[in-house]
């Protein structure tokens, strides 16, 4: 009985206080976010503005996935890294300034490059994914695995003086039930032709304008947590896709959704932000569609190459 | 029906960079195509290339006759797949935005 | 000549080179952030990560105001500061951690709340200002002190889910030149009942929230500068205002500003953001106009009382 | 001249709990006043207080017969005071918004 009255600890009221006496946070609220687990993928100029307020905010874990090392070109935007910790890896790099923020959070530190062999298995302990890496390679991987495994996903991008923001896959439904949020592939089909992909160290990149998109991440991964994420259905006990589906969609419990949208940012454009509205669910999506092509066992085999779909050339990292 | 189309065409996350980095653009849309149909954005995409675009580079906007991949097409600040694609005819007044996906981060 | 050629160090160019590669910064614009000291008045939720992406960008020095000391209860918002450092001054916490992300950059520390005596002052060695504060009677204080001083202010503030955000005194015309910008009390000429003033603490704050709109006043700052701050007109020469207000208004080389507007943020409105268009100069404003009230002398001997004209019953420190 | 202007009426920065929670309002406001001159918005926030708030704290919102300080009135995304403050004369499909500013930081 007093566990129930008082279901945090002291310390948790005291660091949670602003955000507890919110009604959309709430103790509800607070509560779910202390038992939820989230990935940023990626640890440069998104992740590390995301997983700071992230850590902030008190979720159960973070974790961070990244195989690269801090670099003095990354300080100007990535500000969770120092000068000192040049050389180091980022995800160990930020960890450490995240538990020195908030040591009541947990920190798991996956230091490689996604790639389609490890990313189920990786992602499969995280309720939330934020997708904060820079290639559409890594980014039809990330979202193809946050369908495969139910997983809601916050995408989002920046190059030069401009950002984009999609919460795509939420509700995280079943690959063919139409009531789920769209993936990244119900948005772009096909790839970009390589030669249109711009990275941040060929075109440049403003570090608050990444800071703004990677703080926006956070928030909307705050919100969907808030909400309450429905359990994924479990692919194991082979009930019929479509009934459950329905049965999701008809739970007159579950929060309603705003209807997808992407959130452009130009720091140079009058006025600076601007939202527009997404189509939902591709009939013939290649992931999320009833006639999915692409299987936990596609993706594991490796019989995927997300390279040569992207038409990368030059065999690079997938992050 | 008037003979042009007053519509407002815009570019953003770069592909401003081929249309003599400018952001907006006020166009006046012949209303007819060539066969004498009603303007479609397949038609306005055409137009663009041929009236518009002095960017050598035309693989960077279009392929296939159509938008190339990895560009969104906005009419009205909803997605063109919400509206019909490119046979969507276009209104006088009606705001296309062309936004290329970024993938910096 | 050598040094014309390469105007940066070397570790300059490979610490600021994703920013210096693009055309809206280029050389020139870098050697604006290196010659540009910027005050952030408040290192809290606005000014921790305000601070942050401003000491990234290579300005020549950060100056922080703040007489508060770090408390648990900041840490889910006030990214700067970290768990070891609660009751540690707000202004060192937060120069420590500055400094171990960009040792380039000059911090001064103002461990004290700002009051009308010392404002001129302080301000009188900054180019800039961020008015990152939480209350009425410090945002009119800023504001009366950057028109008389001349400087830019960049003012944003934040409550629950929802923040503002101005551009205020741009361009930093004397006043009575009616083509300067609006100031605060242009927007706000009389203060609100203070029985309608919530803070922080008390109506409760996201993290996220407060931190994107820190991040776009480190932008809006960056931009300023950049695009070339003109030199404020010397008071002690004692030149007629009007007519050096209408020189730099004929100035053909200053750049081109963006009309006065408020940038409205909502978490949980859709969409988000909101522009709307401010009113220019008021012309019986009683800091910007021709017939401006507030002088030097009445700030610094402190006939100006700002907690009265704000209704603040009980004296609260300014800050 | 018809009877009544459909007009959007929104609230934000904590204005909105004075309105039963709800930002957005769509409003049927008499198009004249009662002394038969066209509706403004000196009316509108009369009408406001006396027929869509529920709130008591009157104070929160008016003072003097207008609204109080620290209140932006928006027409159409402009300051009122670009428009004629309240004197403005309401046209049909404005959208008029009252933002409280915060403080918070
Ligand atoms: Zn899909
Ligand atoms: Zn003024």
């Amino acid at each position: 009985r007093s566990k129930r009255r008082w279901p945090l600890r002291k310390e948790e009221y005291k660091r949670y206080g602003r955000q507890l006496i919110m009604p959309e946070i709430a103790l509800e609220g607070q509560l779910r976010l202390r038992s939820c687990s989230v990935l940023v993928v990626g640890v440069g100029g998104l992740g590390c503005p995301a997983a700071l307020y992230l850590a902030g905010a008190g979720v159960s874990t973070v974790g961070l996935v990244d195989g690269d090392t801090v670099e003095e070109s990354n300080l100007h935007r990535q500000i969770l890294h120092s000068t000192e910790k040049i050389g180091m890896s980022k995800v160990d790099s930020a960890a450490e300034q995240l538990r020195s923020l908030n040591p009541l959070v947990n920190y798991v530190s996956h230091r490689e490059h996604l790639t389609p062999q490890i990313a189920l298995q990786m992602f499969d302990r995280y309720d939330l994914v934020l997708d904060c890496t820079d290639h559409p390679t890594s980014r039809y991987l990330i979202s193809d695995t946050c369908v495969l495994l139910q997983k809601p996903l916050v995408s989002a991008s920046a190059l030069r003086t401009e950002g984009q923001l999609m919460v795509l896959n939420n509700p995280p439904r079943a690959a063919g039930d139409v009531t789920g949020g769209p993936c990244y592939r119900c948005v772009f089909p096909r790839p970009p032709p390589a030669e249109s992909v711009t990275s941040c160290g060929e075109g440049g990149i403003l570090g608050p304008v990444v800071g703004v998109m990677g703080v926006l991440q956070a928030l909307e991964a705050i919100k969907i947590i808030v909400a309450g994420i429905p359990k994924p259905f479990d692919a194991d006990r082979n009930i019929d896709i479509s009934t459950v589906g329905r049965e999701e969609a008809s739970d007159a419990s579950a929060p309603t959704q705003d209807p997808p949208s992407l959130l452009l940012f130009s720091a140079y454009t009058s006025p600076p932000f601007r939202s527009v509205r997404l189509r939902s669910r591709r009939k013939d999506c290649m992931a999320c569609s009833a006639s999915a092509t692409i299987t936990r066992a596609s993706l594991t085999s490796g019989s995927l190459d997300y390279a040569q779909f992207c038409g990368v050339v030059n065999p690079v990292s997938v992050l | 029906m008037p003979d042009t189309l007053d519509i407002t065409v815009e570019f953003t996350g770069g592909l401003e960079m081929l249309f003599s980095n400018q952001r907006k653009h006020a166009i006046s849309l012949p209303s007819r195509e060539e066969d004498g149909n009603p303007a479609t954005i397949a038609f306005l995409v055409r137009y663009l290339c041929q009236s518009v675009m002095k960017d050598r580079r035309k693989e960077l906007f279009v392929l296939d006759d159509t938008v190339r991949p990895g560009i969104l097409v906005l009419i009205n600040d909803a997605d063109w797949e919400l509206e019909g694609e490119d046979k969507y005819e276009i209104q006088k007044r009606d705001n296309i935005l062309f936004v290329s996906t970024l993938h910096g981060g």
